[in-house]
């Protein structure tokens, strides 16, 4: 028996050796190292690629799936229209999983290698975007995500003129939260949940600094996004708090929350959710529920049409429609004269200007010297009979 | 799983007039002086190709050896680019760089320490401490390294001293919650408001909490930056091999006897004058060291280190590669991170998944079964079904046929005329996955003729399977997946491991 | 003259129970001392307290004037008491030769670096103690010799596997073996060959030797002294023939006879 | 003092822990006969929890279930607990039995492929997201107060008492049925029990059965509390439990009860009271244990061993 396991594992170990180097050696004469990466000139012909970091499975399924979704969506209608077309790469980063990074590194990497990629659309965290600035950095890639919002990954000044994206940042929408809640609210008692992952406690620790320079009472806490079981701290939630806000990724999380308040006799508290939560499941719990989310023209006719060909709404994936809109305009630019580098495509979405009649997100797209879009407002929401309706 | 029902057990392997093979550790006969005279003759029936390549395997002195298992790493740099260096060559060479310091844990001197990977993050997060734009500070890798080792032998010594107390799954599970306990730490001391307050300096940003800590400078000795995949992927290289060397040395010095020695029996070796609290110290620590520098390897390639990277995840994988390597095999680590990190990192396209995964289940077959004929049948057998299926489906159940293969290439469109693609999956291919598990299970119990026959429906069940569900995961649940079987398969088939020596224990 | 090894009224209770109970014994240099006893005697647990396995909870136990008891086990084998296990207890993956050699351990000095570097001490004790593991499996003769260095120890017969437990324990340079029944599953004339090993050991290798034996035959043959304990505490000791007849041992026998027999 | 803090957690962490208790008596049942760390138990009450949701997916779902919500809840446990058990025996006869007599690592290497086999099936089948119990529409929870300060919802009734009924119906089979006394027989000496003519192949299966199925108990229990379930749920709550066995005293069966409150409650009230517990909850049940094997290496109510040479 040794012996047939033995060759067994040697053939495979031969074969991923052999394979390897047989799928890397069709790549290696087009891109010969990073150094001139950037600099490399692609012919772009008929159909050119833009790379899309997402996690496509993983924990964080549920967010990548509405990214990739969008981000097709984009490519389909433009294909459409256009005689030039778009193709996406997908790399898999699963987010949230259990080997952290180290996916998303790996399918930068390849997309780095991948010698007609000149552009990549996400990733989706921002611990995957600060993971894969050596690679695609190191590849001459500029880089757009739709969901990476942690304030300080553009002014960080790392990757400037590398990385954009199509999300407001934290910091603005912690003001809208907290001039919400203080503002119009006028509550003075807030307890604050994380849910421990780079997202949460990002936006957590704005909102609390916000609030505690308004002179509102703040409790912090957080609770691993594994976790489910949230009685013993719902216990120790005090009793005169008036509002909890969970900036969570995960709606299904912040239904269980909202359900064992109310078992746990807490009904009349307040919540407030952040973008991840933006869903259905968080606004059925009633009428105290509040959410944020970035600003999306709902009478945008390609909401409806996205609406009527997937099942669902997965309005959270919306601003990677946005981005692989950027991505795509600035890769048409670079090719105007039939080839581009890495480097063309970096300073043509620099210079993305989409007018707010064409944009989906009702307003116009343009980058600061960071990165992050000019206009950055953010919405607040109402839970009225199980629907959010925009209040401010 | 399907691929390794083909490669069960079976009475296949040797022609029908060999012995039986007596080395499978359930036949061993223990005690028996005849067993003895019988290794040379043992030796000699190891019949075929294989056995050759075994025989010629062990006349081989070391440096030969070594040569061999790290030549072609040596030129893999130079026929492909940097993507693939980094995927195929440099992760599986920091793997396996750190599934060495794990060997020397667990398949040295028998300590089940499940919190090995901390002292990666350890690592990988105290370089980013000294060096990096995220702390400020820039200490060159010359001073760095020495300091990230010590300091990581220092904290495998604090890990190993519950192993003077705690023995076996206790040990596991103690050493388990370490693990646990450094991520929630890393994931936490950012200076926050729910982190620590330490004496004399109060709150700090260490570790930049759960969005990780980032910036950290290149690996950079007196002055020279080592920028490239491929600069580190040498770096690497060089540094296992000369560890792979040192270790094999240790293996065969009173200490590498000594902890042997305890693995085998704690208490025998006790009396046998070996300090066995003071091995058990070195080895947890020589573990805690060699991580701690593949951490470090690892910080400045990511430019970063992160909570999540530092998790049970790894843990798993390096200790498929260590088991799959064989326990306590130096060069087998080497195979084992191949393996573990190649085979996943080639699953990332669907069409070359489909590749492996058909080629894997026909060399297993062809493998497996002798005499010769038998997986020719069965091969023809499931040709043939497939077709049969297909033309009965096309006809009553147009539903059944109605899917596509999205970018299969030639073997794809082939497929399509042959496995069953119904429309709408998500439930069939549920239900096929479940019976797909039990034939296999079945197919262990099945001998001979009525193992081939039962072979045939399951071959097609498994690509039914693979077509319709697994391909959809191929990077992510579905890797896992066939991690999961394949251990519970080697186990069952190899306890000590591919490349490790067959053991016996006598409780 | 002084005592090789002295026990001084040395207690031991598990729980409630009184296994050893102020026993004094000792050994004198080369000489031969058999221990018997019907089963739970307390014999084994004699050996576990000599070799620190367990801890006296009184008295003292010296061994060439020092104390050893409260010393960690190996630091009392380095002193120069070696012993074998009733059970087996051979690191039966490892070859024969290394499990010689991994009980030299405590004469060697060279450290993991020096052995990673293959430094000059590292390479030199290496060679010494080799040599002096194949001198002690030299000591057995045509049967543990040549080949079978290299197989690994669970391919050993059982008796081998008792011959190479005392090739072990010769090889930490001891100079008092305790040997917990050596002949226990031997054929007749394996027991005769390990009566007369043990004389040998005596006579050729100058070590003392304080061994628990259930054959009577082998206990009368090597014995220079025998010590009959019962419940922890020494119930005679003498010649074997004022032991073997003591009545106070007759009726510890026979108290648990169908025991005794069953050994 | 803040009573009805206190009473919150001390509610909670018995809810807890009484799913911990039944996770860790599979736990200890197992390792008590066959020395093996069952890697794979928390994701067999991972798969419970699953079965538990198919079936009332199944009778209707939560909103409107063919038969009244008790019903359903009872039909659920029922059929869980037997999917689970059958599960159970399978994992055993096929990943550890042919390891019986390998080194001892390798039935636990085996038990860790078998776990992740399970968790990423689970991920595969039926993706990463959370399926709702939605108790709320299923039984209507409601909660009793008593008092001002204390309080309790009909389902924390249910589930404490479940459990509590469970491990008084095991104990019953392990000390009057032929079966549970030759299980008591095999976990004191295997080779004895085997001469003396038990057939350890039927006990061990037994065992594996009465364990799996107790955990796929503590699973609908967690949906039904918590109100939801996911496929990486098994992980943590396995290592709670295996933690609760060795706090009680592995082998013990009392003792793995006494361990799964302890955990419950050591969690609940660390969150509650010490600093950052919520984050730290488990770091505190780590500290807890580090102390339970200083003072007593083989647990509560865990028997001392004494080397024997």
């Amino acid at each position: 028996m040794k012996k047939v396991v033995v060759a067994a594992t040697l053939a495979a170990a031969l074969a991923v050796l052999a394979t390897a180097a047989w799928g890397s050696t069709k790549g290696s004469t087009k891109v010969a190292s990073q150094a001139n990466a950037s600099s490399a000139l692609v012919k772009c012909g008929k159909t050119r690629s833009i790379g899309l970091l997402a996690p496509i499975t993983g924990p964080a399924a549920s967010l990548g799936q509405p990214q990739v979704h969008w981000a097709k969506f984009f490519v389909s209608n433009y294909n459409k229209t256009h005689r030039k077309k778009f193709k996406l790469v997908p790399e898999d980063t699963q987010l949230g999983a259990a080997n952290g990074t180290a996916e998303a590194v790996k399918g930068a990497q390849a997309l780095g290698s991948s010698a007609s990629v000149l552009g990549v659309v996400g990733p989706a965290g921002s611990n995957e975007v600060k993971a894969t600035t050596g690679a695609l950095k190191g590849a001459g890639l500029g880089w757009v995500s739709g969901s990476a919002t942690n304030t300080q990954i553009t002014l960080d000044g790392t990757r400037t003129g590398f990385f954009f994206r199509t999300v407001p940042p934290d910091s603005s929408q912690s003001k809208s939260v907290t001039g919400y809640i203080t503002g119009t609210l006028k509550l003075k008692r807030v307890y604050i949940i994380d849910d421990q992952e780079a997202y949460s406690t990002g936006l957590a620790d704005e909102v609390q600094a916000q609030l505690q320079a308004k002179g509102v009472t703040v409790g912090r806490d957080g609770v691993s996004q594994q976790q489910s079981d949230f009685t013993s701290l719902i216990n120790k939630i005090p009793r005169n708090t008036q509002l909890v806000y969970l900036p969570w990724q995960l709606p299904p999380k912040g239904k269980a929350f909202g359900q064992q308040m109310k078992s746990q006799g807490r009904a009349g508290v307040k919540l407030m959710g952040s973008d991840g939560l933006f869903d259905p499941l968080f606004s059925s719990l009633g009428n105290n529920v509040y959410d944020s989310f970035f600003p999306l023209n709902p009478a945008d006719k390609r909401v409806a049409a996205f609406k009527a060909s997937h099942k669902g709404t997965e309005l959270f994936g919306a601003p990677s429609y946005v981005a692989a809109q950027v991505v795509a305009g600035a890769i048409d630019r670079a090719c105007k004269n039939g080839t581009a580098t890495r480097a063309e495509v970096r300073a043509q979405i620099k210079k993305t200007s989409i007018a707010a009649s064409a944009s989906l997100l009702g307003l116009k797209v343009a980058f600061d010297k960071h990165g992050d879009m000019v206009k950055k407002p953010f919405g607040i929401y109402h839970s009225v009979k199980g629907v959010f309706v925009r209040v401010a | 799983m399907s691929s390794l029902g083909g490669g069960q057990p079976g009475e296949g392997g040797l022609p029908a007039a060999a012995p039986e093979p007596v080395d499978a550790p359930d036949r061993v006969k223990v005690g028996v002086d005849e067993w003895v005279a019988e290794a040379e003759g043992r030796r000699a029936a190891r019949s075929g190709l294989t056995g050759a390549l075994v025989r010629v395997w062990e006349r081989l002195p070391a440096p030969a050896r070594l040569a061999i298992l790290i030549g072609p790493f040596a030129i893999f740099p130079f026929i492909t680019n940097e993507g693939n260096l980094y995927r195929y060559g440099l992760i599986t060479i920091i793997y396996a760089l750190l599934a060495l310091g794990l060997n020397v844990v667990v398949g040295f001197a028998g300590l089940l320490d499940l919190g090995y990977v901390a002292f990666f993050g350890v690592g990988a997060y105290l370089y980013g401490i000294m060096a990096s734009g995220h702390s400020g500070h820039h200490l060159q890798a010359e001073i760095a390294i020495p300091i990230v080792v010590i300091s990581t032998a220092l904290f495998g010594l604090l890990l190993g001293l519950t192993s003077w107390r705690l023995l076996g799954d206790y040990l596991a599970i103690v050493t388990l919650f370490f693990l646990q306990a450094f991520v929630i730490f890393v994931n936490n001391a950012n200076g926050g408001l729910n982190d620590f307050s330490y004496p004399f300096v109060g709150k700090v940003d260490l570790t930049g909490g759960s969005n990780g800590l980032d910036q950290i400078d290149p690996l950079n000795f007196f002055g020279y930056h080592i920028t490239t995949t491929k600069g580190y992927y040498f770096f690497t290289l060089i540094s296992i091999t000369l560890l792979m060397t040192m270790l094999y040395f240790v293996n065969g010095s009173r200490t590498g006897r000594a902890w042997r020695a305890l693995r085998e029996d704690p208490l025998a070796a006790e009396v046998m004058s070996v300090p066995v609290n003071r091995l058990k110290l070195l080895a947890f620590m020589f573990g805690a060291a060699t991580a701690g520098f593949s951490g470090t390897i690892y910080g400045a390639v990511q430019s970063g280190a992160f909570p999540g990277d530092y998790d049970v995840g790894l843990l798993i994988t390096i200790y498929a590669i260590v088991i799959l390597g064989g326990l306590g095999s130096i060069g087998g680590v080497v195979i084992g991170a191949l393996v573990v990190n190649g085979a996943p990192e080639l699953l990332r396209s669907s069409s070359n998944a489909r590749f492996l995964f058909y080629g894997v289940l026909l060399l297993a077959l062809f493998i497996a079964m002798r005499p010769w004929y038998k997986p020719v049948v069965v091969l023809l057998g499931t040709i043939a079904f497939g077709f049969a299926v297909h033309g009965i489906a096309s006809a009553v159940w147009s539903r059944g046929t109605a899917g596509h293969i999205e970018g299969g290439g030639q073997l794809g469109r082939a497929l399509e005329h042959w496995v069953l693609l119904p429309r709408n999956t998500s439930s069939i291919a549920g239900w096929a996955y479940f019976a797909l598990i039990v034939a296999a299970l079945v197919l262990t119990l099945l001998r001979g003729w009525w193992r081939a026959l039962a072979l045939i429906p399951t071959l097609y069940l498994a690509s039914f399977v693979w077509e319709n569900k697994l391909v959809e995961q191929v990077s992510g649940a579905t890797r896992l997946i066939l991690l999961g079987g394949l251990l519970v398969v080697i186990m069952n088939v190899r306890p000590s491991g591919i490349f490790g020596t067959s053991r016996v224990e006598i409780a | 003259m002084a005592a090789l090894l002295e026990l001084r009224d040395v207690s031991k209770a598990f729980g409630g129970l009184q296994v050893i109970d102020h026993l004094n014994l000792h050994v004198d240099e080369g000489e031969i001392v058999s221990v018997i006893g019907p089963n739970g005697a307390g014999k084994t647990t004699v050996f576990n307290l000599i070799t620190g396995i367990y801890h006296v909870d009184s008295g003292e136990i010296v061994f060439e004037g020092d104390k050893v008891s409260g010393l960690p086990p190996h630091a009392i084998t380095n002193r120069g008491i070696a012993r074998t296990f009733q059970t087996l207890r051979l690191f039966l993956n490892m070859t024969v030769l290394e499990n010689v050699m991994a009980a030299e351990y405590g004469q060697t000095k060279a450290t993991a670096l020096e052995a990673m570097l293959q430094l000059p001490r590292a390479r030199r004790e290496e060679k010494r103690i080799r040599k002096v593991a194949e001198e002690k499996l030299a000591f057995f003769g045509q049967r543990l010799a040549g080949y079978r260095h290299d197989q690994p120890a669970y391919s050993l017969s059982y008796a081998n596997r008792r011959r190479l437990e005392i090739a072990r324990a010769m090889a930490t340079n001891a100079r008092l073996l305790l040997l917990d029944e050596p002949a226990a599953g031997m054929n007749p004339h394996e027991t005769h060959e390990i009566t007369e090993l043990i004389g040998k050991l005596r006579d050729d290798a100058d070590y003392s030797i304080l061994v628990i034996e259930h054959d009577m035959h082998v206990v009368e043959g090597i014995s220079d002294r025998v010590i009959a304990l019962d419940h922890g505490v020494k119930i005679a000791e003498g010649l074997f023939d004022e032991v073997a007849t003591h009545p106070l041992v007759i009726e510890a026998y026979l108290g648990v006879r169908a025991e005794a027999e069953a050994v | 003092m803040n009573w009805s803090l206190f009473f919150g957690e001390l509610v909670s962490g018995l809810t807890l822990g009484s799913i911990y208790a039944l996770i860790a008596l599979g736990y200890t049942m197992v390792y008590g006969i066959l020395k093996l760390l069952n890697f794979a138990h928390g994701d067999v009450y991972m798969v419970g929890a699953f079965v538990g949701f198919f079936v009332l997916k199944w009778l209707g779902g939560p909103l409107a279930p063919a038969v009244t919500g008790w019903l359903a809840v009872a039909i659920m446990f029922t059929v869980a607990m037997l999917a689970c058990g059958a599960l159970g025996v399978g994992i055993e006869r096929f990943a550890y039995r042919p390891l019986r007599n390998a080194p001892r690592i390798a039935p636990l290497i085996s038990a860790l492929g078998v776990s992740i086999f399970l968790q990423n099936s689970a991920l595969l089948l039926w993706g990463p997201q959370f399926r709702d119990y939605d108790t709320f529409d299923l039984v209507g929870v409601k909660s009793y107060h008593i008092g001002t300060n204390f309080f309790i919802s009909n389902v924390q009734i249910l589930t404490i008492s479940v459990s509590i009924g469970l491990t008084i119906l095991l104990a019953l089979v392990i000390s009057r049925t032929r079966t549970g006394k030759a299980m008591r027989a095999t976990s004191f000496d295997r080779d004895a029990a085997e001469m003396m003519g038990i057939s350890i192949d039927r006990v061990i299966s037994f065992t594996f059965f009465l364990g799996s199925a107790l955990a796929a108990a503590g699973g609908i229990m967690f949906g039904l509390v918590f109100g939801q379930i996911f496929s990486l749920m098994g992980f943590t709550a396995g290592l709670k439990g295996f933690t609760a066995a060795v706090v009680g005293g592995i082998g013990s069966i009392p003792g793995a009860v006494l361990g799964g409150f302890l955990i419950g409650l050591t969690e609940a009230f660390a969150t509650g009271y010490l600093p950052g517990g919520s984050v730290y909850a488990n770091l505190y049940v780590f500290a807890l244990l580090i102390v339970m094997f200083l003072i007593r290496p083989t647990g509560l109510l865990g028997s001392p061993v004494i080397q024997k040479v």
